[in-house]
């Protein structure tokens, strides 16, 4: 192995061990954000690292099958190999994502998804099965704008690579693609609401409805590699839409504060809005969205 | 078509984000709990008179009552609330329902435990949670504890607690009994209470608690809370038939009874007592004929005649009760009226004529003779008696007043009199002339009746002279007050000296002289000691003795009389044995002499209508044993020490002590030194063994259906006040009762 | 003037049916009838379509065993008359038997439901009924008949903490204990 | 599509207390609905059957645990009818303010199981939190946080303390104030509106008949209130009015609740200015033995869901010989769910379950 | 599914020393909370967990699911019916599990002691690490009763699911005194994983 791979690969370990820790330490931000504006003192800062690692020492290991313990276990892969495409700065930062292009990313970004659907389908929780159907309707709702708003990105730039996209992008803050092309940000930003899970579009794991959906019957140290994912998730998507709508970042520090403003938008919106009935996520995402995809997309082709 | 203003609104509540939360951060600030916030129970273990209404009204069986160790008496059963956390809900009934007021609930309410054992609490002698009762059986130690170290309650801690007795669930006011107004009361001899209305006495007998405290108090056992409950259900027969279950002269104790009961019950320590006396009065009222209501069903006649000296209430019992066992009954009044001390002693406006009428009429129905005016020893001879009846009471009571021993009494030839002489004419009809000023020396209940009577007889000055303090005086605070609403004129710490006389033996005044009180230094009673120079005289026409009555003992034959203070033969199974006038009596109130029972004032020290009550239905169980097979041996008919020390005749100025197997008395001195040696009773020790078996074989007869004859003075009551003390307390309340009404 | 809407009902109901057992006023806006078990459905029935009682506020059961009969009641509103009617009828307790008024109201079924579980009432034309609503297998006679005795049962079939087995009812307690107190 | 059979068990976040349904759900749709009961079921109506009338008293409050307020003010109203005992002026006023303030809390939890169940999280922690300073004021007065345990037959227990008025004036102005935020951020959400507008739909013409009583009956447009058909206490000497809207979904039964929460915040200021002075306790005769002659009385009052009724049978004794209580989520719970539930969405459910103030144990006692 | 290995009980511990430090500091500090009331306690539960005394500033969190709660609250009484399906959740929960009994009827029976359908005594059927007096206990009182069972985390007390485990046949014989029909609802004999 050359040096040079050598190196990439202790970054590439250190970036996803980056990524677990700043996904719990946004997580506990979170909590603190939503307690303040309920009114009430929340966590302390180190509560999502206790949940883990309680959740790790627990001491039974019930499961149904080996695909229910295999599922978590594939979503961590997918969402590694995620956030090995994914670039986070210059030199060694940009990993792997030379060799994938932004297309390559959208499909595995789904994998960890569909792993999950097959675990809990032998999971054989009845609200597991409700929780994930309505999880996949919900993709369906929000993949249509978000690839709107991708094509006519690549359109724009000409290439699919998000390295080349970023480069695109150097400069102030006015030839931000968010900025450059208003309708493209538009709907990107709304389709980002769906891809977080929170409030207004969080009917997957509706407590009141469907008993927090696909993960019922997780608990243990599923339960535990599910909060990793979530938080490595959480950061990759962050990381994605940065870099393609807010000019990427030269060096790692920029790009966490971008992140964590970045995060701070589906947090508010999901602070004040009840969820969505499950037709109406799917009417949402297809009306306004889709709409001003399409202007976008026309302007970025004509 | 977007609601913008239902999309952008929802957005202001981020507002709050700069704001502090108003969270309590609860391990280091707390909020205050208010005032009134019903937490973990404390219970005042000093004014706590366990009396149970507290684990009674509790719908969670949470409390229950325990014998921590205090020893019970009259007013408190020495039991203690424990309450069972894991039933209560906190509802503070017990606090609302507690008579003395000593359970509360604070404000302390955090109470975490691991082990469901520590949920057990005696509110008051336990920190909660800091002891594991494994059974409530084993808390007998708790009342050991110090006061120091009981868990005290914090300054301002308590939060639901009775702030007077208008709160909670208690009637603490007696229903007001209505009375003839003072000025219309000295024109007649009218009844001057005028009892209860139905509705009233409803209301009145409805407090009752039905906690039972009172009949342990009552000499006679009467069963109190049920004919009381008989009478809030409106059923008068049941209640009637309950009275008359051991008491066979209800309206006597409806008019005149001492009211044990009233002192030991749980309302007298913070309010007024449930009238008692005055609910039985009511009952007997509802009905002119006992003949009807009362069922109880009379044996037929058992050949078996039973002779009684004497129909005055302990007479009348016997001959009521053992008519009803099948005994042939008659009974020799000396007076023309039956109800003995009750009738002649007691003035008419406190117990009318007619009152027993009732009573006697359903007793002779019933097959009682009474043969009025024959005075045994008179009209008919004690041995004659003696051998036509199988068994005799004698119930003669105390009908001979003490002289008073004043220089000049022997020559005064008219214008002295006892208050019993008085009494009685007055009673009996008899126009008396007292003259336009009297005189009365005396404290009890009878010289306040010869004071109201005399007052009755026209315009009379009337002014009692008494030796002591005015609350010393023995008298009911109830007759004092009457007395004084009437005008009589009492002069306390007044020792009589000497009678005027004026040469043809009238008396024309009375020399006394001041007394101020020095305190004999043992805690007893105060003593009057004369203020030299400071003699008074006070012109009179009539001087009325009212200093205490004796028995006239006439009527016995001298070989059956034995006064065991002054001499040898006493103790031999032929006589009676006396002690300074009193007969004393075992058991079942059979006296020494075989065949002869004997009961009343002439037995007990208490002096009242219902301890000779008491007495009579004691002797009935007596003779009814002791004519059954006819077997002496059931009733041993000799005295022991320990019967003199129960009968408590002996003051404590006399105390009996064995001297070489002889029962010896011996007189003290106020400070308990012997003083002088006096009479030896002869005894020698082997009788006195086999008085000790046989006293264990009537134990165990007695245990079933014994008891006790004499009724000694409640000591102290709740709030540590003797007898005396109380009346003074009470007095004192119920003047300012008036002041509150003017 | 006219007669408040109360005596009116009275007399109209007066007439419309004639063996009323007993019919009163309770108070200023409620009405108390008796009937027999028989035309219990019939005046309903009236009372809802022509009276105007259009609000079943509840049917209950209250057990008389030293008659030996149940009492169901049935109380209906009458929002435009203002008034609260109280209709009662005995059955007989050793099978006690009523038609069912389903077809009125839809809530009734759940009444009738319970009176069956709870009392053991049978309503005809109910096909719900013996279904299982609040009790889940439940062995004993139905548990709110007066003969259904609640602390013995519980005393069966669960334990209570055995700290507090020796208690004594303290007015017993004190009955007993006269002799010792009174010599204090 | 293949019918699954989904059980929303007693353990369900979505639903409100210890309560069973059973659902035929086909997709998204629900076909059958039935409820099944019994968790909370404790035996009340037998248990007061062995207890005299002042100690069945504290059990009574504990029958629906959201308002313990009306139990306990209809069960001495119901004894005091009975044996004609009379309450004075002062406690009836002090009643009516328990009641009120009972409502204001009741509608408070509402609005955060509301939202709650909609998924809009910030709503029940304002709303709980500030019910807990009506909580306080309820300790100051009575005692007790939830169970109050104050007023019982013959009045109230004690009378108001010092400085109470002035504190409880500053919470209503507070909790008008609030009102605001609430409204903005639930009452005119727009996804609230979506959500809420066009559920739960209970026809106008059925709902009589159905037995829908209170703030639901008054969302679908039909406009009774015990508190005017039949005023109790002191109603008939306060002015308050009584809303209704059409439409009988789970907005319009909303807008009910709202209108009526800041009807009881005025109704409070009236009492506060107009309280009489006097007595506040008429002692009953014997806590022990207190009999009550033979009768038969139903008692009923507004509660924040509708008609709470009592039906009491004395029978001479010092115990009741029968005692029913009629809550209305008795009829709400059970035949009225079997009746909207089918046709409406499985999402819905716990929305729907709200809004029509659905309390377990209020339905088997 | 029984065949694959369940921790035996006294490997529970021995494993365990390795980073018991932190795990029970862990425990200690993240509590979830089974989202079931039972009793009439819950009403109370609903001011801990909003602003006014707030139960995440301890690191309390509820949680929908037995298989992710680890402390179940029995608030206050329990009828039969609902002990059938607190045994069933009870047993689903994940080691190391806690359960707090609230107020008199846990203890004794409380309020309603002579009832024929709730259980008296708590602790025969499942076993209870703490006990909160109160009825209904103060957000206050919750809190303290949280606290104090966080401490017998910390110092490895809490064994009540060990307890449960090792006299395992005790408590279903229990159960099966009152639960009439235990299998008829098919509640498994064995411990229900």
């Amino acid at each position: 192995m050359s040096t040079d791979s050598m190196y990439r690969l202790l970054v590439t370990i250190a970036v996803i061990l980056g990524s677990i820790i700043y996904g719990f330490f946004i997580n506990s931000l979170a909590r603190r954000i939503t307690a303040r504006v309920q009114n009430r003192m929340g966590p302390p800062l180190k509560q999502p690292f206790i949940d883990v690692i309680k959740l790790y020492s627990k001491r039974t290991f019930v499961t149904h099958g080996i695909m229910q313990t295999l599922g978590p276990i594939l979503m961590l892969t997918g969402i590694i190999s995620t956030l090995i495409l994914i670039p986070y700065g210059k030199g060694y930062l940009t990993l792997y994502s030379s060799n994938g292009d932004l297309i390559t990313i959208l499909y595995i970004m789904t994998f960890g998804q569909l792993a999950m659907a097959l675990a809990v389908g032998q999971a054989g929780n009845p609200y597991g099965t409700i929780g994930v159907a309505r999880g996949l309707t919900r993709m369906f709702g929000y993949e249509l704008p978000l690839i709107l708003a991708l094509i006519s990105l690549i359109a724009l730039n000409h290439s699919a690579d998000v390295n080349v996209i970023i480069a695109n992008q150097h400069g102030g803050i006015a030839n931000w693609n968010a900025f450059r092309h208003p309708f493209v940000g538009i709907t990107a930003l709304l389709a980002m609401l769906g891809m977080m899970s929170y409030q207004p579009f969080d009917n997957a794991s509706a407590p009141a409805e469907v008993a927090s959906g696909p993960i019922t019957e997780f608990g243990g140290k599923f339960m535990a590699i599910m909060m990793t994912t979530n938080a490595m998730f959480v950061v990759a998507k962050l990381a994605l839409l940065v870099d393609l709508f807010f000019g990427g970042a030269s060096n790692i520090f920029i790009l966490a504060l971008k992140i964590f403003l970045l995060y701070l938008y589906p947090l508010f919106v999901g602070l004040v809005f009840p969820r969505f009935a499950m037709e109406d996520t799917f009417l949402f995402f297809w009306k306004w969205p889709t709409l001003i995809g399409f202007i976008g997309l026309a302007i970025a082709i004509f | 078509m977007i609601d913008i203003k239902g999309i952008l609104g929802p957005l202001s509540a981020l507002k709050f984000l700069g704001k502090a939360p108003h969270t309590i951060d609860y391990p280091k600030e707390t909020k205050k709990t208010a005032d009134r916030y019903r937490g973990i129970h404390y219970n005042d273990v000093e004014a706590c008179i366990g009396c149970g209404s507290c684990g009674t009204i509790c719908e969670n069986d949470a409390i229950d009552m325990v014998n921590v160790g205090f020893d019970p008496n009259k007013a408190d059963t020495g039991f203690r609330p424990v309450v069972d956390y894991g039933r209560c809900c906190w509802c503070a009934l017990c606090v609302d329902v507690c008579p003395s007021g000593s359970l509360s609930l604070t404000k302390d309410y955090v109470y975490v435990d691991d082990d469901p054992k520590k949920f057990l609490y005696v509110p008051g002698l336990q920190e909660l949670g800091k002891v594991n009762i494994d059974s409530t059986d084993d808390l007998k130690e708790l009342a050991k504890i110090e006061k120091e170290n009981r868990p005290k309650l914090k300054e301002g801690e308590r939060s639901w607690y009775q702030k007077d007795r208008t709160e909670g669930l208690l009637e603490f006011n007696r229903v007001p009994m209505k009375e003839l107004p003072g000025s219309t009361r000295i024109k007649s001899f009218a009844e001057v209470v005028l009892g209860y209305t139905e509705e009233e006495a409803f209301m009145e007998s409805i407090r009752c608690l039905g906690c039972g405290l009172c009949i342990s108090a009552c000499p006679d056992r009467m069963h109190i809370p049920d004919y009381i409950q008989a009478i809030t259900e409106r059923d008068y027969n049941s209640s009637a038939n309950i009275i008359y279950e051991n008491n066979p002269l209800p309206e006597m104790c409806g008019k005149v009874c001492t009211r044990q009961c009233e002192t030991a019950c749980v309302y007298h320590n913070r309010g007024d007592a449930v009238a008692i006396r005055w609910l039985k009065r009511f009952t007997t009222e509802q009905f002119d004929d006992f003949r009807t209501i009362i069922n109880a069903e009379v044996k037929p006649l058992n050949g078996k005649k039973v002779g009684i000296i004497g129909a005055g209430p302990a007479g009348l019992t016997v001959g009521y009760y053992l008519r009803l066992r099948g005994y042939d009954v008659t009974i020799y009044e000396a007076l023309s009226k039956a109800g003995g001390m009750t009738m002649a002693g007691i003035p008419k406006y406190r117990f009318p004529l007619d009152s027993l009428d009732k009573q006697i009429s359903y007793m002779e129905e019933m097959g009682v003779r009474i043969h009025y005016n024959t005075r045994v020893g008179k009209d008919i001879m004690f041995d004659e008696i003696m051998d036509t009846y199988d068994a005799v009471f004698i119930g003669i009571g105390f009908h001979d007043p003490y002289d008073l021993g004043l220089k000049g009494e022997k020559e005064a030839k008219s214008g002295v009199i006892s208050a019993v002489e008085l009494l009685r004419r007055v009673n009996f009809g008899e126009k008396v002339d007292v003259g336009k000023k009297v005189a009365v020396i005396g404290g009890g209940n009878v010289a306040i009746d010869g004071a109201r009577v005399s007052k009755r007889l026209g315009n009379v000055d009337v002014t009692i002279l008494y030796r002591r303090r005015v609350q010393d005086m023995p008298a009911d605070w109830e007759e004092i007050e009457g007395a004084e609403d009437e005008g009589v004129h009492i002069v306390p710490q007044a020792i009589p000296e000497e009678i005027m006389l004026d040469k043809n033996g009238k008396v024309t005044g009375i020399k006394y002289v001041m007394a101020e009180m020095v305190d004999d230094g043992k805690g007893g009673r105060p003593r009057p000691k004369k203020i030299e120079g400071s003699e008074k005289i006070l012109p009179i026409d009539t001087l009325v003795g009212a200093i205490g009555q004796q028995a006239d003992y006439s009527f016995l034959p001298d070989e059956y009389l034995f006064k065991t203070q002054d001499d040898e033969k006493s103790g031999s199974k032929k006589g009676i044995d006396t002690f300074w006038g009193r007969i004393l009596v075992h058991g079942y109130n059979e006296t020494t002499m075989k065949k002869v029972f004997s009961g009343g004032d002439m037995v007990n020290r208490t002096a009242d209508a219902i301890s000779a009550i008491a007495d009579g239905l004691n002797a009935v169980k007596g003779i009814d044993l002791f004519l059954q097979g006819g077997k002496e041996t059931k009733v041993n008919h000799s005295v022991t020490e320990s019967d003199l020390d129960k009968n408590k005749l002996l003051d404590k100025h006399y105390k009996m002590k064995h001297e070489n197997g002889k029962l010896v008395s011996v007189k003290l001195d106020l400070s308990g030194n012997i003083v002088t040696e006096s009479v030896k009773i002869a005894k020698d020790p082997d009788e006195l063994k086999k008085d000790v078996e046989k006293k264990e074989v009537n134990k165990s007869t007695d245990k079933a259906n014994s008891k006790d004859k004499t009724m000694s003075y409640p000591t102290k009551n709740t709030n540590g006040e003797t007898k005396k003390e109380e009346k003074k307390s009470k007095s004192k309340k119920k003047s300012k009762k008036k002041k509150k009404k003017k | 003037m006219g007669f408040s809407k109360l005596t009116e009902t009275k007399v109209l109901l007066k007439q419309y049916f004639k063996d009323i057992i007993s019919i009163e006023e309770g108070g200023e806006q409620r009405l108390i009838i008796d009937l027999q078990s028989k035309d219990i459905t019939s005046m309903i029935n009236h009372l809802k379509d022509f009276m105007d009682f259009k609000h079943l506020s509840m049917i209950s059961c209250v057990d008389w065993p030293e008659e030996n009969k149940f009492e169901i009641v049935y109380i209906l509103t009458s929002y435009s008359k203002n008034i609260v009617l109280m209709l009662k009828t005995k059955i007989d307790r050793k099978n006690p038997k009523l038609q069912s008024i389903m077809s009125l109201w839809p809530q009734a079924v759940t009444y009738e439901i319970e009176l069956n579980e709870m009392f053991g009432v049978f309503f005809e034309g109910n096909d719900r009924m013996g279904e299982e609503f609040i009790l889940e297998d439940w062995d004993d006679i139905p548990p709110m008949r007066r003969d259904f005795d609640s602390l013995e049962y519980a005393n069966k079939n669960f334990k209570f903490r055995d700290e507090r087995k020796d208690k004594k009812i303290i007015r017993e307690f004190i009955s007993e204990h006269y002799d010792e107190w009174r010599k204090k | 599509m293949k019918t699954t059979k989904l059980y929303l068990g007693p353990q369900h976040p979505g639903i409100t207390g210890n309560m069973m349904i059973e659902l035929d759900v086909e997709g998204n749709k629900i076909l059958k609905s039935k409820t099944h009961v019994g968790y909370l079921h404790r035996g009340f109506e037998k248990l007061m059957e062995r207890r005299t009338y002042i100690q069945s008293f504290p059990i009574v409050c504990r029958i629906c645990v959201p308002e313990p307020d009306v139990n306990e003010n209809n069960y001495a109203r119901a004894v005091e009818k009975l044996s004609g005992l009379e309450v004075p002026e002062r406690a009836k006023w002090i009643r009516t303010m328990v009641l009120e303030m009972a409502r204001l809390q009741s509608y408070l939890l509402w609005m955060g199981g509301q939202s709650g169940s909609m998924g809009l999280y910030t709503m029940p922690q304002w709303t709980i939190g500030d019910r807990d300073y009506l909580l306080d004021r309820f300790e100051e007065l009575t005692g007790g946080r939830v169970y109050h345990l104050y007023v019982w037959p013959g009045g109230v227990r004690k009378d108001l303390p010092i400085g109470f008025k002035t504190r409880m004036l500053d919470l209503m102005d507070y909790l008008e104030s609030r009102m605001k935020d609430y409204t903005k951020l639930m009452f005119e959400n727009a996804i609230f509106k979506k959500r809420a507008i066009g559920t739960g739909v209970i026809p106008k013409d059925k709902a009589l008949e159905w037995g829908v009583v209170g703030p639901v009956l008054r969302g679908t447009g039909i406009k009774h209130d015990v508190r005017i058909d039949e005023p109790y206490e002191i109603y008939d000497k306060l002015e308050f009015e009584v809303p209704t809207y059409e439409g009988g979904d789970i907005y319009s039964r909303a807008l009910v609740r709202k209108f009526e929460f800041m009807q009881s915040i005025s109704i409070i200021r009236q009492i506060m200015d107009k309280i009489p002075e006097g007595p506040i306790y008429n002692r009953i005769p014997n806590p022990f033995k207190w009999k009550i002659p033979k009768g038969y009385t139903y008692v009923k009052l507004e509660s924040s869901r509708g008609e709470f009724g009592y039906f009491m049978a004395s029978d001479g004794s010092e115990k009741l010989r029968r005692v029913n209580v009629r809550g209305p989520a008795y009829v709400h719970g059970i035949s009225l769910l079997e009746k909207i539930l089918p046709g409406s969405r499985l999402g819905d459910v716990s929305t729907i379950l709200n809004s029509l103030g659905v309390c377990p144990p209020e339905m088997e006692r | 599914m029984d065949d694959l290995k369940r921790p035996t009980l006294d490997s529970d511990f021995t494993c365990d020393m390795a980073f018991n430090k932190i795990t029970k500091w862990a425990q200690k500090n993240s509590l979830w909370l089974l989202a079931y009331g039972t009793g009439c306690g819950a009403i109370e539960l609903s001011p801990t967990m909003t602003s006014r005394y707030d139960w995440s500033r301890l690191g309390i969190r509820g949680s929908a699911t037995p298989r992710q709660a680890d402390l179940l609250l029995i608030t206050g009484y329990l009828s039969t019916k609902t002990l059938k399906r607190v045994i069933r959740s009870y047993e689903q929960m994940q080691d190391p599990k806690y359960v707090i009994g609230f107020g008199s009827c846990t203890i004794n029976g409380g309020m309603y002691y002579d009832s024929y359908n709730t259980i008296k005594q708590l602790d025969l059927y499942i076993p209870v690490d703490v006990y909160i007096n109160g009825c209904m206990p103060r957000p206050e009182a919750v809190l303290s009763g949280l606290a104090y069972l966080k401490d017998k985390i910390g110092d490895k007390k809490a064994d009540g699911w060990i307890k449960y485990k090792q006299n395992f046949e005790w408590y279903r014989e229990n159960q099966k005194k009152i639960l009439k029909s235990f299998n008829g609802d098919n509640m498994p004999d064995k411990y229900n994983w």
